[in-house]
C-alpha cells in the first residue's frame, strides 16, 4: 500500500494505479474526454491533468497515465489545473462546437463562448482517438486510424472510404464521447464493393 | 562495396594491442610535413560546387607531373564549418586557408601554391574589419576564438576513411573502456565530467546512463537522435558526414555501459550524405571488429542499425523517436514510464543525440577531468553552434560553454552586416526564444540561457537584424511547430494554431493589448499542459519575443505598422521615381500587373492591385522599389 | 440443470452515472437474499484497477465460479473483464454484463428505487443463465499432415513458397508436369504480364528446388472432408486408376479466371480484331505486328467499366513490348475518357517517348469497328472522328471458368452462376478467417492480374502458416463459442449444412450425401442459426446454450409484471443501439427487458415458447438491418421462427401481435426507441395474458409443438438458403405453403397437447374427456390419437366398449 | 529528369527488409523513393509483408511529411523554409512559383509535370535562401532564378 494525499486528504493506492484509478475510487471527480475504461489511457485530452506539488515546485501531470506514489500531493481543482481546463475546452468549443457534450462539459468550468475563430460549425470530432484504440484494443480490427497529424488529423478507415477490416460492430461509436464517430461510421462500416482494380504498377 | 568473409578476417582487430598497433603503423605511413591538399566536401560547399574544385584539381595535379609529392593525393573531408565563405581548400602542413575556390583556379594552386610555396592572393581571407589577407586558418577570427573538442577531426580526415579516423586516434577511448573498464567505471566517468545531453534539455548524460544500466541483464538499446530537425541547426549532420567515427565510438561505449547489444541511429532523411558516411563507417568498423561480435576480445557484442527519419519534428522527442523506429505514428507516448525503464520495443533505452555522442568518445579517451575542466561550474565542456542568419561569417563554431554571446555573434561571426549590432539571438529552435542586443553579455550555457526565457536546445543560433520583425518571427515558429506538431494532445493541436491565430491578428494590425494577456494565459496552459516538450516550450517564440519585444507588438497593435518592413498587411511598396529608370523589370515581373509605367519613365504601383508578393522589389536592379 | 456454481455479482457505481440514479443498496440487499445469487459486491468502478482488485479478491475469498457485471455495455467491456479474470480462472462464458447504466440508470425518469428493481430482474436473468452453463474444456487445434495447394492456378507457386519459406511442408497438386508448360499457357489466363515472368520463373525454380514442396500431378478434384488441421482430399486419377486420397491439415485453392473474346459486336474476328489473349499468343509467336495497331479499351462498352485498369495496365505493357521492339508499329489506346489513365508519371514521360498515343473519348457516341477504321467521339470538339488500324485489339471478357467454379463447389462454396468467387465477408470477429478468403487465391476471386494473384496465394500461405505455427507451439485453440454436433442425435440430414452461412458445417467423411457433420472451429463464427433449426437439438452452440436462454427468459419472464416486455437484442444491432441510446441518455418506456444475444438468429423457437409459458405477454425481437446482418440472414430465419410463433400465439387464442420481429440500426438509436414505444404501447393495449389453467395448458402445448421434430423439420424447410434472395420469396405459391404449414402446425399442436395431458395425468383419457379437458372438438382430436397410435406415442386399450388412450 | 523509374521490381523492394512491423517505414521509403508516391497496392503489398494492419500503415504513410499517396510530377522542387531561409525570404520565393506554376500551394501540376514542396530546414543555412531541383542544391536562390531553372526543366 502507498499513501498519498489528494486534495489534502490522505488516501491509499496499491502500486500500479493510476492517480485517475486513486481519485476515482476515493470518490473524486476528474474530467476525462480520451479516456475509457476499456482501453489503455492515452494522455491526449490533458483535460484529467492534476497538479504536483513538491515544496516550490509544481508541476502538472495526465492523472490518467501517471502512477500513483508514495507521499505524492495531488491536486485535482487548483487554479493551475483549471486554467488548463478552461483553455483547452474553449479552444474545443471553436474546434468543434456542435458537440452538446464539450459545450455543457465547458459550463461547467464556466466557459460559455469562445473567443477564437470557428472554421466548421457542424464538427463534432475531438481526436481523442477513443474509436481508434477501442477498434484496435476491444474490437482486434483495426479498421481505422488517424490520418495525417497536427491540426490536419482526422479520424478514419484508409482512404476514408469503406474498407473491408471493419465489421460494423459499433464499438467507436458507443466509446465516443461527443457524438462525433455517428456520422462517421457511415463513412466507415458501408459493405465495400469488391475492388477490381487491384494491382500494382511494376 | 562489401568485404568478403576472408577479407574481414584478416582485418579483424582482436585485442587492444592489435589496435594500437595498426594505429602505429597508419600514422607512421603518413609523413605530418608532406604537403597535402584538403577540399571541403560539406554539404555547403558542394552545394558551392567543391566536387568540381576537387576534379579540376586532381586534373592540374595530374598534368603538373609526377614530381610533386603530394601525399596521400587530395583529401576530402567534412564541413569546415566556414560554409559562408565554400568552396574551401586548406593547404597542409601550412594550413593555408582559401575560399570561395572555383574550379577555374585549380591550375593556379597547384602551380603557384603546391610547386611554388607561394600564396595565390586572391583566394585568400580577407578581414572584414582591417581588410588584411589572412594566410592561415588558425588566424581566422572565425576559427581563431574557437574551441574544438567535438570537431576537432572533422575538416582534418576523410570520413569515409576509417585508416584516416584512426590516425586521429578514433575508438581510443571506445578500446580503453572496453578493455580496461566496468561498465560502472564508465558511467562513473560520465558522470564525472558533468557532461549533459546536448539535444536540448540538458540532462546529465551519466545519470540517465546509471537509470538504465539499474536494470540487470535482458534486452537493451542505445539510441543516438540525429533527427535534427530545428531549422536553422546543422551541427549533428556536419558531425556525422564529417567524423562519424565519433558517433559510432560514443554508442559503443554507451552500449558498454549500460548493457546493450544493439544501437540505433535515427538520422533525418533529408541528410543522405550524413546516411552514406554513416553507412560506411559502420562497415568498416564491423570489417575491423570494432562492431560485432567480440569487440576487442572484450567478450562485449553490439552493433549499430541506422533508422531514416520520415519527415517529422517530432520524432526528434524520445519517445516519438523511439515509435518511429518501432515503425509506427510518431506520437510521444506520456511518461512515466521513462524510456531508461521502459523505451524502445518496451525495453530499457538510452537515447542521446549526435554530440552528446560525440563528446563521450573525447571523454573516455582524454579523461572526465579534462572534460570537467572545460566550460563552466553547471555546464562542462564545449557547444557547437550553427551560426546562422544576419550574420557575416555562417557556419558552424565550437566554443566553451560560459561564453559571452556576443563573441560567439560579434567575433567569430564578423558580426552583423550593415550594422553594429544584432537585434536578436534566437537560440533552441523552435523550443528556444529570442535574445535581445542587451543579453549580448550573457554567458551562454544551459542555465543562463534557461533563466533569460530561451534555451540552448540543439544549439541553433539565428541572428536577426532591424529588419527582421519579431512578431513574424514568432508567427513563422508557431506556423512551424502548428505544422509539425503530432496533433495527439490537445493543448498542443488546438493552442498553437490559436497563439498564431491571435499572433495573425497582431500582423494585420487588429487585437487589442488585451490580448497579450491572454496570450501569456494560453501560453501557460499549453506549456503547463502539454504532453511532450514540443508543446511544452511551443509559446517560448511568443514569450521570449514579448518579454524583450512588447514595443514592437503594441506598434503593431496600436499604431498598425510594422517597423521592420515585413507584415505583409502593414506595408507598401512604392517606386521612388528619382530612382526608378524606367526598365520595366518590375513590370514585367509583377503577377498582377500592377505596375505600369511608360518605358524610360519612372513607374508607379497601383495599391489596390498590389498583393505584396515582392517581386518588383527583387527584380529591381536600382533598388527604386520601397517598403514602408 | 444442476451446477453447483457460485455467482458473484458485481455492481458499478460508475461515479455518477449509476450510483445516484439506481439505489443500489437496496439493488445489493434484494441480491443478497437470493439463493442464486453468493455474493455481491459494490465497487466504485469495477473496470479500473482497484475495482478488478476487489473482484478478484472477493472471488478467491468466496470460491466464486461465475460473475455478473452490473455496469455498461457488455460489447465494448466483456473482453477486459475476460482478459483480467483469466488470471482468476474464469473463461469466457462465465463473466456476464448487465448493462445497468446503460439500459436501466440513464434512460427513464424512474426513481432510483424503481430502478433498482429493474436491475434486480436483469441481473437474475443474467445470473439464472450462467447457472445453466456447463463449461467445457479449451479445445485444442491440431495440424495433421503437410498443406495441400490445390486448383492449379498459378497462385500455386507463391503460396508454395511462402510456405516453404516458413518451414512448412506442403503439396502442389497441379494438372501440368513441367512448370515451363504453366508459363507457356499463363497469357491465356494473365495476358500482358510478360515482364513479369522472370520473377515468376525464379519462384517456379525456388518451389521445385525446395525439398519441403512435394509436386504431384493429379486428376479431377472430388472430394474434400474434415475441419482445419486435418482433411481428406480426393482426387481421380489422371490414367483412370483408382481415387487417390491424401490426408492433409490445410488446403490452399489456387483458382485462376479466364478470359473470353468480345462477340461480334464489337467486330472481333480473331484475325485482325482480337482480345487481349489473342494479342499475347500473337506477340508471343509471331513478334509485334507493324503498322497501326489501336488498342481499344472497350470495358466501359462491354459493361464492366471495374476492369478498364487491368485492362488497360495489360494493354500499356503489350503497347510497350511493341515499340520498343518494333520500331515500325504505331500504337495508339482508344479509352474512354471517363477512365483515369492509370500511369504514373514516369510511365507518362515513358509512354511519350515511346510515342504511344492515348486518344480519349466520350463514350455517349459508341464507337464503331467499321473494316480499317474505327470511329470515336472526341470529348473536346464532339465531333467523330475515325482512326485507322491494322490491328485492332479489344479488352477482353473476363470470367470465372468452369474449372474454378467445379473445385469452388467442392470446397463447399456456393455462388451464384458465373459470378466470381469471392463471398461476402463475415464481418464477425476480425481474427477469423472466412474461408474464401484465407484458402482461395487467384483470379477465380475476382479479376486480378498475375502480380494480385501470386499476392494472394502468398496471403493465404502466410495465415496458413500462422496457424500451423501456432499449432505446433501448442497455442492454436477453438474459439470457445463455436457450434458443436452430438453425433449421437445427429441423423446426417444435412439441414444445418444448407442453411450455415459461415461454412463452418463440414462432412465427417466424404463423399456421400447425409452423412454425420461437424464443425470446423476454426471457421464457426458461432451464429447459431444452424443450432436453432436442428429438428433433434443435435446442434448446440457451447457455452451459449439454448438451454442458457431458456433459463434466461424463463427467469426474467417469471419476474416481470404484467405490463412489462421481454425483449432480446442482437449484438450488431438491438443490443447495441440500445446501448447506444443509453450513451446519450434518451429516455424510452422503462418497461422494456432487453436480454443479449449475439445473433438474433440463435434464438431457438423453444425460447421463445418458454417466454410465454413462463408469464412473458409478449416477446420482442430485435435484430440487425436485414441487409446488414452480420450472420448473413439471422434475421431472415428469425422472421420464419416468428412466423410460426405466431401461428402458434393463434392457434392458443391469442394476439399474433404479441411477438414481433424488428431490426435497429445501431448508429440509430431514435430510430430503435420509436421500435420500443410502439410496441409496448401496443402491448398496453392489449393487457396481460390470463394465466388460467387452459391458457397455460395450451402454452405448455406450444412449448411442446416448437420442439416436435415434424414441426422443426417443416421450419427447417422454410429458412432461407444461402442462395435464395429474401424470406419468404422462395416459395412458389406462398399462400398454399402457408396453409400447408399452418395444417402441420395445428397437427402437432394438438398431438402436443394430448401428449402433455396423458404424460402429465398419467391414467387412461376417453376422447371425450380429453376433447373436455382440451376444450377442443372431437372430431380433429380423433384424427390426431389415430396418427399418435399409428405413431405408437400413445396405446389404444379398450375398457367397457370405449376406447381408451393412454401414453407409452 | 524522369523521378520515376519504370521497370523497378516491387516484389525486390518488399524482399529487401525481414517481415516485421519495424520495417514499415524502411519500406514505406524506399518504395517512396522508387516510384514517388505509395500506391494503395504498393501500401497492401507492404502490410501482407510486414502484418501490419493497413489502417495503422496509412496512418504512418499520412503522418510522416515524406510520404506521398499521390502520384508526384516529374520534377520535384523543394523550397526550404528553415529560420535561416525564411528570414531571407523564402517564404515569399516559394509563394511565387507556386502562383507561377498555378498551385494553391505545396503540390502537383494537374500535367504531372512538376510538385512543389516546402521543407522546414536543409540544414544547409549558410546558402539560404535554398531550394532543391531534382536534388540539386540551388544556393542563394531568388525567384527569377528558380523561375530560370525551373522552366528549363519544363522545356526538355
Amino acid at each position: 500500500m502507498l499513501s498519498l494525499t489528494i486534495d489534502g486528504n490522505k488516501v491509499e493506492a496499491e502500486a500500479g494505479w493510476s492517480l485517475l484509478d486513486t481519485a476515482r475510487q476515493n470518490g473524486i471527480e476528474i474530467p476525462t474526454l480520451c479516456y475509457h475504461e476499456a482501453v489503455e489511457p492515452f494522455g491526449a485530452c490533458r483535460l484529467c491533468v492534476v497538479e504536483l506539488r513538491q515544496g516550490n515546485n509544481s508541476r502538472l501531470v495526465a492523472s490518467c497515465v501517471y502512477p500513483a506514489e508514495q507521499g505524492l500531493d495531488v491536486y485535482t481543482a487548483s487554479e493551475k489545473v483549471n486554467n488548463v481546463r478552461r483553455w483547452i475546452l474553449e479552444m474545443l468549443l471553436s474546434e468543434c462546437p456542435a458537440s452538446s457534450e464539450i459545450r455543457e462539459m465547458a459550463a461547467q468550468y464556466g466557459v460559455q463562448t469562445t473567443r477564437f475563430e470557428i472554421s466548421d460549425p457542424e464538427q463534432e470530432c475531438i481526436l481523442c482517438g477513443l474509436c481508434v484504440r477501442a477498434c484496435a484494443q476491444v474490437v482486434g480490427a483495426n479498421a481505422i486510424s488517424t490520418v495525417g497529424r497536427g491540426a490536419q488529423k482526422e479520424i478514419g478507415s484508409p482512404y476514408l472510404t469503406p474498407g473491408d477490416d471493419c465489421v460494423a460492430c459499433g464499438t467507436c461509436v458507443t466509446v465516443c464521447p461527443t457524438g462525433a464517430m455517428s456520422a462517421r461510421f457511415e463513412r466507415v462500416r458501408g459493405v465495400p464493393s469488391v475492388v477490381m482494380a487491384r494491382s500494382v504498377k511494376r | 562495396m562489401q568485404a568478403t568473409a576472408k577479407d574481414t578476417a584478416e582485418l579483424r582487430l582482436g585485442s587492444l594491442e592489435e589496435l594500437e598497433k595498426l594505429r602505429g603503423e597508419l600514422r607512421a605511413a603518413e609523413d605530418p610535413n608532406h604537403t597535402r591538399i584538403i577540399v571541403c566536401h560539406g554539404t555547403g560547399c558542394i552545394a558551392n560546387g567543391s566536387a568540381g574544385v576537387t576534379e579540376a584539381l586532381k586534373a592540374a595535379l595530374a598534368a603538373a607531373g609526377e614530381d610533386i609529392a603530394v601525399m596521400p593525393g587530395i583529401k576530402t573531408t567534412g564541413c569546415h564549418g566556414f560554409c559562408s565563405r565554400g568552396p574551401l581548400v586548406i593547404i597542409k602542413p601550412k594550413n593555408i586557408f582559401y575560399q570561395q575556390v572555383k574550379p577555374g583556379d585549380a591550375e593556379e594552386i597547384v602551380q603557384k601554391t603546391i610547386k611554388a610555396g607561394e600564396m595565390v592572393e586572391s583566394l585568400l581571407y580577407e578581414h572584414p574589419q582591417t581588410g588584411e589577407k589572412i594566410e592561415t586558418t588558425e588566424d581566422i577570427p572565425f576559427y581563431a576564438g574557437q574551441q574544438r573538442v567535438v570537431l576537432a577531426n572533422i575538416g582534418q580526415i576523410d570520413p569515409t576513411k576509417i585508416d584516416d579516423a584512426l590516425r586521429a586516434g578514433a575508438y581510443a577511448g571506445a578500446a580503453k573502456a572496453l578493455t580496461n573498464m566496468e561498465p560502472k567505471q564508465v558511467i562513473e566517468a560520465v558522470i564525472n565530467s558533468g557532461l549533459r545531453g546536448r539535444g536540448g534539455a540538458g540532462f546529465p548524460t551519466g545519470i540517465k546512463w546509471n537509470l538504465a544500466a539499474k536494470h540487470e541483464g535482458g534486452q537493451k538499446y542505445v539510441l543516438c537522435n540525429a533527427d535534427e530537425g530545428d531549422p536553422g541547426a546543422f551541427m549533428d549532420r556536419s558531425v556525422m558526414e564529417g567524423d562519424p567515427h565519433a558517433v559510432v565510438e560514443g554508442m559503443i561505449i554507451g552500449g558498454y555501459a549500460i548493457g546493450a547489444d544493439t544501437g540505433y541511429v535515427y538520422v533525418r532523411a533529408e541528410y543522405p550524405l550524413a546516411i552514406k558516411h554513416l553507412e560506411k563507417a559502420l562497415r568498416d568498423a564491423r570489417a575491423y571488429g570494432l562492431l560485432g561480435e567480440n569487440i576487442l576480445g572484450s567478450g562485449f557484442n553490439f552493433d549499430i542499425r541506422i533508422n531514416r527519419g520520415a519527415g517529422a519534428f517530432v520524432c526528434g522527442e524520445e519517445t516519438a523517436l523511439m515509435r518511429s523506429v518501432e515503425g509506427k505514428v510518431g506520437e510521444p507516448v506520456p511518461r512515466p514510464p521513462y524510456p531508461s525503464d521502459k523505451g524502445l520495443f518496451g525495453k530499457p533505452s538510452v537515447l542521446n543525440n549526435v554530440e552528446t555522442w560525440a563528446n563521450v568518445s573525447r571523454i573516455l579517451d582524454k579523461g572526465a577531468d579534462w572534460f570537467a575542466g572545460l566550460g563552466t561550474e553547471k555546464s562542462k565542456g564545449t557547444k557547437v553552434f550553427a551560426l546562422v542568419g544576419k550574420v557575416n561569417n555562417v557556419g558552424l563554431v565550437e566554443v566553451p560553454m560560459g561564453i559571452k554571446l556576443r563573441e560567439i555573434v560579434m567575433e567569430i561571426g564578423g558580426g552583423v552586416p550593415g550594422s553594429d549590432h544584432f537585434k536578436a539571438v534566437q537560440t533552441g529552435g523552435p523550443s528556444g526564444g529570442c535574445l535581445p542586443w542587451q543579453d549580448a553579455d550573457l554567458p551562454v550555457d544551459f542555465d543562463s540561457l534557461i533563466a533569460a526565457g530561451s534555451m540552448m536546445g540543439s544549439g541553433g543560433m539565428i541572428v536577426m537584424d532591424d529588419r527582421d520583425c519579431m512578431v513574424d518571427v514568432a508567427k513563422y515558429f508557431l506556423g512551424f511547430l502548428e505544422e509539425e506538431s503530432c496533433g495527439k494532445c490537445f493543448p498542443c493541436r488546438l493552442g498553437v494554431p490559436r497563439l498564431r491565430e491571435t499572433l495573425n491578428r497582431f500582423s494585420k494590425g487588429q487585437g487589442t493589448v488585451e490580448d497579450i494577456d491572454d496570450l501569456y494565459s494560453l501560453a501557460e496552459a499549453i506549456k503547463a499542459g502539454s504532453l511532450c516538450a514540443l508543446g511544452g516550450t511551443a509559446p517560448n517564440a511568443v514569450l521570449s519575443t514579448l518579454r524583450y519585444f512588447r514595443d514592437e507588438y503594441e506598434t503593431h497593435i496600436l499604431e498598425h505598422r510594422c517597423p521592420a518592413g515585413v507584415c505583409k498587411d502593414l506595408i507598401t511598396y512604392s517606386i521612388d521615381p528619382e530612382v526608378c529608370t524606367g526598365c520595366r523589370a518590375c513590370a514585367r515581373a509583377c503577377p498582377q500587373n500592377a505596375i505600369t509605367g511608360e518605358k524610360k519613365k519612372p513607374h508607379t504601383i497601383d495599391e489596390s492591385l498590389c498583393i505584396r508578393c515582392g517581386m518588383c522589389f527583387e527584380s529591381c536592379k536600382f533598388g527604386a522599389v520601397q517598403v514602408q | 440443470m444442476a451446477n453447483e456454481c457460485k455467482i458473484g455479482v458485481f455492481l458499478c457505481e460508475c461515479g455518477r452515472r449509476i450510483a445516484p440514479l439506481v439505489d443500489l443498496s437496496q439493488l445489493k440487499e434484494q441480491l443478497e437474499g437470493d439463493p442464486l445469487i453468493g455474493y455481491v459486491g459494490v465497487e466504485p468502478f469495477s473496470c479500473l484497477a482497484p475495482g478488478m482488485a476487489s473482484i478478484k479478491k472477493a472471488i478467491a475469498d468466496n470460491g466464486l465460479d461465475r460473475v455478473v457485471i452490473a455496469g455498461c455495455e457488455a460489447r465494448v467491456m466483456l473482453s477486459k473483464f475476460e482478459h483480467e479474470l483469466a488470471a482468476s480462472g474464469l473463461e469466457a462464458g462465465q463473466i456476464d454484463i448487465v448493462n445497468l447504466r446503460g439500459h436501466v440508470a440513464q434512460v427513464s425518469d424512474q426513481s432510483p428505487e424503481e430502478k433498482a428493481a429493474k436491475g434486480f430482474k436483469l441481473i437474475k436473468a443474467v445470473a439464472a443463465g450462467l447457472e445453466a452453463l456447463s463449461p467445457t474444456a479449451h479445445e485444442k487445434v491440431e495440424f495433421t499432415g503437410p498443406a495441400m495447394i490445390l486448383g492449379g492456378g498459378i497462385a500455386t507457386y507463391s503460396a508454395a513458397q511462402e510456405l516453404s519459406r516458413r518451414g512448412i511442408e506442403c503439396i502442389a497438386a497441379v494438372s501440368t508436369d513441367e512448370w515451363e508448360d504453366e508459363i507457356r499457357m499463363l497469357h491465356e489466363h494473365y495476358p500482358g504480364e510478360r515482364h513479369y515472368y522472370d520473377r515468376l520463373e525464379a519462384i517456379m525454380k525456388e518451389v521445385d528446388a525446395s525439398p519441403l514442396v512435394r509436386r504431384i500431378t493429379v486428376g479431377e478434384l472430388t472430394s474434400l472432408a474434415g475441419r482445419t488441421g486435418g482433411y481428406h482430399v480426393t482426387f481421380s486419377d489422371p490414367m483412370g486408376g483408382p481415387p487417390r486420397v491424401y490426408e492433409v491439415g490445410a488446403v490452399i485453392a489456387a483458382l485462376d479466371g479466364q478470359m473470353l473474346n468480345q462477340g461480334s459486336n464489337f467486330g472481333h474476328d480473331g484475325r485482325n480484331v482480337i482480345c487481349h489473349t489473342e494479342a499475347e499468343e500473337m506477340l508471343w509467336t509471331l513478334g509485334a505486328p507493324e503498322g497501326k495497331v489501336v488498342f481499344w479499351l472497350n470495358d466501359y462498352e462491354a459493361g464492366h467499366p471495374e476492369y478498364c485498369y487491368l485492362s488497360s495496365r495489360a494493354a500499356w505493357s503489350m503497347a510497350r513490348y511493341m515499340r520498343e521492339r518494333s520500331p515500325l508499329t504505331k500504337v495508339t489506346m482508344l479509352y474512354n475518357h471517363q477512365m483515369a489513365v492509370p500511369l504514373s508519371a514516369g510511365e507518362r514521360a515513358a509512354s511519350r517517348k515511346l510515342g504511344i498515343n492515348w486518344v480519349p473519348y466520350d463514350g455517349a457516341l459508341r464507337p464503331t469497328v467499321q473494316s480499317g477504321f474505327v470511329t470515336y467521339c472526341d470529348p473536346e470538339d464532339h465531333l467523330e472522328h475515325e482512326m485507322p488500324w491494322d490491328k485492332l485489339i479489344l479488352s477482353p471478357r473476363r470470367s470465372v471458368g468452369h474449372e474454378a467454379t467445379k473445385v469452388a463447389h467442392i470446397l463447399g462454396l456456393e455462388h451464384e452462376e458465373g459470378a466470381f468467387l469471392e463471398e461476402h465477408k463475415q464481418r464477425v470477429r476480425p481474427e477469423q478467417v472466412g474461408r474464401d478468403e484465407a484458402y482461395l487465391a487467384g483470379s477465380a476471386r475476382y479479376p486480378c492480374d498475375l502480380h494480385e494473384a501470386l499476392r494472394q496465394g502468398r496471403r493465404a500461405a502466410v495465415k496458413t502458416a500462422e496457424m500451423v505455427a501456432k499449432a505446433t507451439a501448442g497455442e492454436l485453440f477453438a474459439p470457445r463459442m463455436v457450434c458443436v454436433v452430438d453425433q449421437s442425435k445427429c441423423i446426417g440430414c444435412g439441414l444445418c449444412k444448407e442453411i450455415c452461412d459461415c461454412g463452418g458445417i463440414e462432412p465427417v467423411e466424404g463423399p456421400g450425401g447425409n452423412i454425420p457433420r461437424h464443425v470446423d472451429p476454426m471457421v464457426c463464427t458461432g451464429g447459431g442459426t444452424c443450432a436453432a433449426a436442428c429438428p433433434y437439438h443435435a446442434l448446440t452452440i457451447q457455452n451459449n446454450t439454448t438451454s442458457q436462454r431458456e433459463a434466461r427468459v424463463s427467469t426474467l419472464s417469471k419476474a416481470l409484471n404484467p405490463d412489462e416486455v421481454v425483449a432480446f437484442g442482437c449484438a450488431w444491432g438491438g443490443l447495441a443501439a440500445a446501448d447506444n441510446a443509453g450513451v446519450k441518455g434518451m429516455a424510452y418506456d422503462p418497461r422494456l427487458y432487453m436480454l443479449r444475444v449475439s445473433c438474433i438468429g440463435q434464438l431457438d423457437p423453444s425460447v421463445l415458447a418458454r417466454a410465454f409459458l413462463e408469464g412473458a405477454n409478449s416477446l420482442l425481437l430485435i435484430g440487425c438491418p436485414p441487409e446488414d446482418c452480420h450472420h448473413s440472414y439471422g434475421l431472415d430465419h428469425t422472421w420464419s421462427r416468428v412466423n410460426l410463433m405466431k401461428k402458434l400465439l393463434a392457434l392458443c387464442g391469442f394476439d399474433r401481435r404479441r411477438i414481433a420481429l424488428a431490426h435497429a440500426d445501431l448508429n440509430r438509436p431514435e430510430e430503435y426507441i420509436k421500435t420500443v414505444n410502439s410496441f409496448i404501447t401496443t402491448m398496453a393495449e392489449l393487457g396481460p395474458i390470463e394465466r388460467t389453467l387452459e391458457n397455460q395448458e395450451k402454452l405448455a402445448g406450444l412449448y411442446a409443438t416448437v420442439n416436435s421434430p415434424r414441426v422443426r423439420w417443416v421450419l427447417g424447410a422454410t429458412l432461407r438458403r444461402p442462395w435464395e434472395e429474401v424470406y419468404p420469396g422462395n416459395q412458389r405459391n406462398a399462400l398454399a405453403f402457408d396453409r400447408d404449414m399452418m395444417g402441420v402446425v395445428s397437427e402437432e399442436f394438438i398431438k402436443a397437447r394430448v401428449a402433455n395431458l396423458l404424460k402429465e395425468q398419467a391414467r387412461p383419457f376417453q376422447l371425450r374427456e380429453l376433447a373436455a379437458a382440451l376444450h377442443e372438438d372431437e372430431k380433429p382430436l380423433m384424427d390426431s390419437l389415430r396418427e399418435m397410435v399409428g405413431e405408437g406415442v400413445v396405446g389404444r386399450m379398450h375398457k367397457d366398449g370405449v376406447a381408451h388412450y393412454v401414453m407409452r | 529528369m524522369a523521378q520515376t523509374a519504370i521497370d523497378i521490381d516491387i516484389d525486390e523492394i518488399i524482399e529487401r527488409y525481414p517481415g516485421k512491423p519495424e520495417y514499415l517505414i524502411f519500406l514505406l521509403q524506399d518504395i517512396q523513393a522508387a516510384f514517388n508516391y505509395i500506391s494503395s497496392e504498393a501500401l497492401t503489398l507492404v502490410c501482407d509483408h510486414t502484418g501490419v494492419p493497413e489502417s495503422q500503415a496509412y496512418a504512418v504513410a499520412t503522418f510522416y511529411n515524406s510520404f506521398s499517396l499521390e502520384p508526384k510530377g516529374e520534377n520535384l522542387i523543394h523550397v526550404c523554409l528553415g529560420t535561416a531561409c525564411h528570414l531571407k525570404g523564402s517564404g515569399l520565393i516559394a509563394e511565387n512559383l507556386m502562383r507561377r506554376l498555378g498551385l494553391d500551394g505545396p503540390g502537383t501540376t494537374e500535367d504531372l509535370k512538376y510538385t512543389v514542396e516546402t521543407v522546414n530546414c536543409l540544414g544547409a543555412c549558410a546558402l539560404a535562401p535554398v531550394a532543391v531541383v531534382n536534388g540539386q542544391y540551388q544556393p542563394k536562390v531568388t525567384s527569377p532564378k528558380l523561375m530560370k531553372t525551373v522552366q528549363k526543366l519544363g522545356d526538355e
